[in-house]
C-alpha cells in the first residue's frame, strides 16, 4: 500500500506544484522506458504499448482532479495510471506476472485498476472504457458525490460505436465526465487523416450538444487549464466537455509495429516537440525551479522507477491454483 | 416455504415485485432500459415502477443497448447494483463486448479489486410472431463466457426469488425471461415475502422412476404437461429445472439418471452451444454413464432463423408434441 | 412479378408527376389501413409498425431515385418498400405468412425486401441498415455502378452505434449514401427532446464532415428537393448528406402502444399537417390536377389496395417443409 | 492430391496465398479491416497485399468493428464478395448484431431473394499474453447461430483449401485463424494450385484402434504430439479434425466410436456451449452409443476469463500433458 501523494492544480502555481507536474511527467517516461527495458531483455511476457512522447497529457488531466474522481483508461494506459497516483511497484510487479502486481499477474499491461486511487481500470477494447465512465458519471449523479469521470482514449477510439452512445448519454442526462481523447495523429497505422473528415475531433461534440476543445497536448499547462475548466463543468452540473489533446507517440503502436505507415522525419519532429524540455523551459523562464531542483526531480523519479522494478523483479510468481475460484466475487463477501 | 397467501402472479408480475422489493430494500438499486418508464417496457414489466420510484430510479435510456450496459457497468464499478433491461434479447448482440469483454472479465482480470453487481433483464424467446431478429434464445452465448451467471425462470414463483438473489449477487447475472410466461399465471403460488432462491440450484419438478427430463425456461411447463399425460399411461417421468444454467447443478441429475437410467433433455434455442450438450456432456463423462440404459435423447429448436408465419414458426421450436414422442420413445424402446 | 412503374422526378413539375406522388402517399396510407384491419381482424399475426401520417417522407426521397438505387429500410418500412416500387399483393401476402409473400412467410412485416427495385430489406433491428446501406454505397463505388444507396431510419435510431460508424466510413470514403432520418418526435416512447441534447438531429453530420438538412417531412415537395439536392451531390462523388425529415406518426408505436408519452392534444394537432390534403392543396392551387382527377388517384389507390389484399387472403399458406434448406444459400446455386 | 513442390507454409502464408489467388481469379473479392493495407494486418497475414491490388481492394479502416462487418453484409447484398479481418476475434462482440442478426439471417429471413457471400477473418485463442480480451475462443457463438459457417482450420494446408471454398461460398462464413499457428509452417505441404477443401467435411489424420480424439484448431495439433508419443506405447489413437464446426460432419466420427469405444473430444474454449458438446450430444444420441466402452471424456479451457501471466495462462486452456493423461486414463481404465 502506497502513501497516495497527490498534489492538486495548476503546475505553475508553486514551486511544489511545478516539481510535481514534471515529477510525473518524468514517471512515466522513464517507466515506458523501464518496460522497454524488461521487455527487450524478455523479461516481460505479452506486449506493450508505450506512451513515451504523451507525458503532458495524463499528468495535466491528473492535476485537475481530487483522489476521489474516477477514470477509466486504456492499453495505452500506463501514463494514466501512474499519473492518477498508482504504485510503481504493483504496477511493474503486474507487467511481470507477480502476485503482489495490480491484478495478481491475471491481468496484465492493458488490465491496471487502482480502487484506491479512483481508477477504474485500463482497457484492452479500443473504446472499451468510454461507456464505463459515463456510468461513473450517473452514479455519481445519482449518489450525489460530486465526484467526476474522466475517460482517456485514443483519436481511433473515437469512431467505435462505444464513444457515440456514450456522448449522447452523458449529454443527454449533463453527467460530470470528461472525455479525454489523446489525439497521437494514429490507431495503430490509421491516420486521424484517413480516419476522420473533420479536421479537429474535437467537433464531434457538435453533434451531441458536448462543448469540445483542442489543447496542444504536450504542454502540460495548456492541457492543465482546459481540464480545470471541464472539471469545474462537470462539478457544477453543467454536463460534459470533449478535450483533444494533441500529441504524438514516439514508439510503434506495440512491439509488432514496423512504422511503415509514417515517416522517420516525422517521427524526429515530434521529438522535439517532447513535453519534458518543453515544460523544463516554461519553469526555467519563469524561474519556479532551478536546473538543480530540476536535476533532482528527474533524479527521484529514476530512483522510484529503480526501487519499484527490483522490488518486482524480487517478487513472488503469481500461481496457477485459486484460477477458478477468482472467477466470480464469493456471494455475501 | 408454504405459502399462505395462494397468489397467483405473472412472471411479469412477478417480476416487478422482486424488483420493487429491491429498491425499497436497498437505495443502490435502479432500473435502467428503453422505455421502461411512462410506457412501462415493452412487456409492461416495469409498470408503475416510474410513478412510485421516479424518473432518477426508473431511467429511460435512448435507444443505445452498448451504451445502457456500459453505464451500467460503471455505474455497477462506482457502488450502484443497477439492473438494465433490454428490450429483446436479441439486441444484446448490440452490447456484447460490455457484457462479455468488460463486466464479465472485470472481477476477474483487475485482479479482484472491483466487482460488477449488474443484473441484466431481457425477453426472450419465439411465439410472437415477430421472426428471426426478435425471437431468439441467446444464452448459450452467455454460457459461454466464463464470470456471468446466467438464470432462466420458468415461472412466477422462481423469478421473483431468483431476481431477488441475481440482485444481491455481487456479480454480472444475465436475467432471461420467456415472452409467452409474461402474461401466463403460474403453476405455484408466489411468496408474499422476501424469499430468495439461490442461484445454482436445480428444482426437481416432479419424480419418476421411468425417464429424467432436464428442461429450462418455457420448456419445463411444455415438458410438464407431457409427464402429467404419460403418468396416466404408467410413464413416469422425473422433471428437473436447473433455473440457473450457468452455474449449472447436475446432482439432481446425476441422482434421478442412475434411478431412470434414460435422459431427454429439452430447449428452445439451436442445439449447437446449448445448455442440452454441457448436461449431456457432463452425464457422459461420469458415473452416471454407467447407468444408461437408453441413448441420451435430446430436442432443441431447429436450426434455423425463427421465422414469422404462425405456422411457420411453431415448427421452428420443440412443442409438446415432440417432447411427447420423444419421452414414449426413449421408454418404450429401451427397456 | 408486376411491371414497375416508377416516375422519378419532380412532383410539381408535371401532371403525371403530380399524380404520381399523390398516387404513391395514397397507397401508403390504405395500405397501412389495410394492415390495420387485418390485424384488428385477426388476420394479421405478430405486430405491426404503422407509418400513417409520415407518407411524405418515403415518397418524395424515392421520386429522386432511380430503380437501380437502392435502399434499407426498418420496422417501420411498408412507406419505404411501397415508395420504392414493391408489389401490394406480395407485401400483404407475407403479413398473412402466405407462400408467394415477399419472404415466403418467414419474415413477415418488418423483414420486406425486393431485389427487383433496389430494396435491400427492412430491418427489425433499429440502425440495423444503416451500415448495411453504407456497405452498398461501398460496392456502388467499387463497382463504378454510379447507383446511389439510401438508408431510412428514425430519429432513436441515430443515437446506435450503427449510425455513428456507418456514418463516419461513408463521410471518409465520400460514398453516394443518403441517410434519411425521418423524425417522427418519438423513438418508441422516447422524445427526441429527452434522448439529444440538439435541437436539430441534421446537426449530427457536423461531427462526420457530412452535411445535414431538415426539412418539412410532411411536404412531399420539400422532402423532393432535398432528395434531389443529396442525389446530386451522392452521384458527382461528393459523398453522403443527412436528410431530416421532421414528420409524426399518428398512430401508437406497435399494437402494444398505450400512447402514454404524449397527448392526444398533440396527435390531434400534427393530423391538421396530413401530408396528403397538404400536397393535394398544392396541386389544386397550381392547377396540376383537378379535385376529379385527384380523386380518381385516390381510387386508383385504394382499388390497388383491396385488389391486393383479395388476392393475398386467397393465397396458398407457407408451409413448415423445407424450413431447413433454406438457412443457407446453396453452394454453387 | 499429392503435392509435388512440398511447399512448407506457414498459417499466415497460406491464408494470404488463398485471398490472392481469389483476388485474381474474381473481381469481386476484396479484403477489409483495420490496419490490413500498409500494416498488413495485426499479424501480418495481409502483408504486402496492398501493394499488389491497391487500396480500393484492400481497404484499410478506422476502428469500427460494427461498421466494417455491416459494410461488408451491405456491399455483400450488393453484388461483392467481401473478406473481413476483424483484428482479434473477441471484437466481434462490437459486431455481433452485423454477425448475427444481419448476415446469418438475411437470406432465410428475406425468403431467400439475397444472399451474403461473406468472409469474416479473425485470428482467436491465447497463448500470447494478450490477457483475457485478446485471447478468447468465441467459435461458440457463431455456431449457436443458424445461417453461419464456422471454419477453425489446424494447419496451412487445410487453411488455404478452406479459405478458398469459404470465399466461393454464398454464405457467411465465420474463419477462425489460430493465432500460434500463423507463424510455424505446417506439418503437411501446401498445395501451390487452386484445390479447395469442402467446408464440412472431417479429416481423419491417423488412425488407431484404441481410442478416438476429435479436437479442432490448435488442440489437434496438440492431440497429434500425444498420438505419436502414445503410438510407441502400444496405444493407439484415431485423431480426427472436423474442420468445420458448423456444418459437423459427424460420419467418420461414428465410424471411429464404433471401431474404439472410446471418445476424447479436445477444444481451448470454455466447455460449456462448446462443440465438443456437440459431438459428444450427437454421439449419444446415436447408433455409436452402443459401441461406447468408456464414458465419454472431455477437455476445455478452464471456466475462467484468460490470464496474463505465461504460468496463469498456460493452465488456463488444455497443454499437451492434459491431452496425454486424460488419452493414457480412458484407455488404461477402460478395457
Ligand atoms: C475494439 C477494438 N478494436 C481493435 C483493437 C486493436 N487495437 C488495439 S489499440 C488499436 C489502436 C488504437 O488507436 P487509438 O485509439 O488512437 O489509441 P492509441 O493506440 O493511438 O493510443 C487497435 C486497432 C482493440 N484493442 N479493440
Ligand atoms: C437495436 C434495437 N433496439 C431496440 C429495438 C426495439 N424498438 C423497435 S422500434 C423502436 C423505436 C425506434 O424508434 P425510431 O428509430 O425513432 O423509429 P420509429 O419507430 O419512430 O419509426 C424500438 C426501441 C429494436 N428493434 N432494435
Ligand atoms: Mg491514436
Ligand atoms: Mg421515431
Amino acid at each position: 500500500m502506497t502513501t497516495i501523494q497527490l498534489l492538486k492544480g495548476h503546475p505553475l502555481s508553486s514551486k511544489e506544484h511545478a516539481s510535481h507536474a514534471l515529477l510525473y511527467m518524468w514517471k512515466i517516461r522513464k517507466f515506458e522506458e523501464a518496460v522497454e527495458d524488461l521487455f527487450g531483455r524478455g523479461m516481460m511476457h505479452g506486449t506493450m504499448h508505450l506512451s513515451i512522447g504523451q507525458e503532458a497529457s495524463p499528468t495535466g488531466m491528473c492535476l485537475a482532479l481530487d483522489l476521489a474522481d474516477q477514470i477509466t483508461s486504456t492499453h495505452r494506459g500506463h501514463g494514466h495510471c501512474i499519473a492518477k497516483g498508482a504504485d510503481l511497484t504493483r504496477m511493474i510487479a503486474e507487467l511481470l506476472g507477480k502476485k503482489i502486481g495490480y491484478c495478481g499477474g491475471r491481468g496484465g499491461s492493458m488490465h491496471i485498476a487502482d480502487v484506491e486511487t479512483g481508477n477504474l481500470g485500463a482497457n484492452g477494447v479500443v473504446g472499451g472504457g468510454i461507456p464505463i465512465a459515463v456510468g461513473a458519471g450517473l452514479a455519481s449523479k445519482l449518489q450525489k458525490k460530486g465526484t467526476v469521470a474522466v475517460s482517456f482514449f485514443g483519436d481511433g477510439a473515437m469512431n467505435e460505436g462505444a464513444f457515440h452512445e456514450a456522448a449522447n448519454l452523458a449529454a443527454i442526462w449533463k453527467l460530470p465526465v470528461i472525455f479525454f481523447c489523446e489525439n497521437n495523429h494514429y490507431g495503430m497505422s490509421s491516420s486521424t487523416e484517413k480516419a476522420f473528415a473533420i479536421e479537429k475531433l474535437a467537433d464531434r461534440g457538435l453533434g451531441y450538444g458536448i462543448p469540445g476543445v483542442t489543447v496542444d497536448g504536450n504542454n502540460v499547462v495548456e492541457v492543465y487549464e482546459a481540464a480545470e475548466a471541464a472539471v469545474a463543468r462537470a462539478r457544477n452540473g453543467e454536463g460534459p466537455t470533449i478535450i483533444e489533446a494533441i500529441t504524438y507517440r514516439w514508439k510503434g503502436h506495440s512491439r509488432s509495429d514496423k512504422n511503415l505507415y509514417r515517416t522517420k522525419e516525422e517521427i524526429e519532429e515530434w521529438k522535439h516537440k517532447d513535453p519534458l524540455p518543453r515544460f523544463i523551459s516554461i519553469v526555467l523562464e519563469k524561474g519556479l525551479l532551478s536546473q538543480d531542483e530540476i536535476d533532482a526531480v528527474q533524479q527521484q523519479a529514476h530512483d522510484q522507477i529503480v526501487h519499484a522494478v527490483n522490488e518486482a523483479v524480487k517478487a513472488e510468481s503469481a500461481e496457477p491454483s485459486g484460477l477458478l475460484d477468482a472467477v466470480f466475487k464469493k456471494v455475501g463477501a | 416455504m408454504a405459502d399462505t397467501t395462494n397468489r397467483m402472479l405473472t412472471m411479469a408480475e412477478a417480476v416487478r415485485e422482486a424488483m420493487t422489493i429491491a429498491m425499497n430494500e436497498r437505495e443502490d438499486v435502479f432500473l435502467m432500459g428503453e422505455d421502461v418508464g411512462i410506457y412501462g417496457g415493452a412487456f409492461g414489466v416495469s409498470s408503475e415502477m416510474q410513478n412510485k420510484f421516479g424518473a432518477d430510479r426508473i431511467i429511460d435510456t435512448p435507444i443505445s443497448e452498448l451504451g445502457i450496459v456500459g453505464a451500467a457497468v460503471g455505474a455497477a464499478l462506482a457502488g450502484m447494483r443497477p439492473i438494465v433491461e433490454i428490450q429483446f434479447s436479441d439486441f444484446t448482440a448490440q452490447a456484447m463486448d460490455q457484457i462479455a469483454n468488460q463486466a464479465a472479465k472485470i472481477h476477474f482480470m483487475l485482479g479482484g479489486a472491483l466487482h460488477v453487481p449488474l443484473v441484466l433483464r431481457t425477453p426472450q424467446g419465439s411465439g410472437t410472431g415477430a421472426a428471426a431478429q426478435h425471437s431468439q434464445v441467446l444464452e448459450t452465448w452467455f454460457a459461454n463466457i466464463p464470470g456471468l451467471k446466467v438464470v432462466v425462470p420458468s415461472n412466477p414463483a422462481d423469478a421473483k426469488g431468483l431476481l431477488l438473489s441475481a440482485i444481491d449477487d455481487p456479480n454480472p447475472v444475465i436475467f432471461l425471461e420467456h415472452k409467452l410466461l409474461y402474461k401466463i399465471p403460474g403453476r405455484d403460488a408466489v411468496p408474499e415475502g422476501v424469499e430468495r432462491i439461490p442461484l445454482g440450484v436445480s428444482k426437481v419438478l416432479r419424480h419418476g422412476s421411468d425417464l429424467t427430463i432436464v428442461a429450462t425456461g418455457i420448456m419445463v411447463n411444455k415438458s410438464y404437461e407431457v409427464a402429467e399425460k404419460l403418468s396416466a399411461e404408467g410413464i413416469n417421468i422425473t422433471l428437473i429445472d436447473p433455473r440457473t444454467i450457468s452455474p449449472l447443478d447436475m446432482d439432481p441429475i446425476h441422482e434421478s439418471v442412475q434411478q431412470t437410467g434414460r435422459l431427454l433433455v429439452v430447449q428452445e434455442g439451436p442445439s449447437h452451444g446449448g445448455f442440452i450438450n454441457e448436461v449431456i456432456a457432463r452425464v457422459s463423462e461420469s458415473a452416471s454413464f454407467g447407468s444408461l440404459i437408453a441413448p441420451i435423447k435430446r430436442l432443441a429448436g431447429m436450426n434455423i432463423p425463427i421465422p414469422y408465419a404462425p405456422q411457420l414458426e411453431r415448427a421452428a421450436v420443440p412443442q409438446i408434441e415432440d417432447i411427447e414422442v420423444a419421452a414414449r420413445e426413449i421408454v418404450k424402446n429401451w427397456r
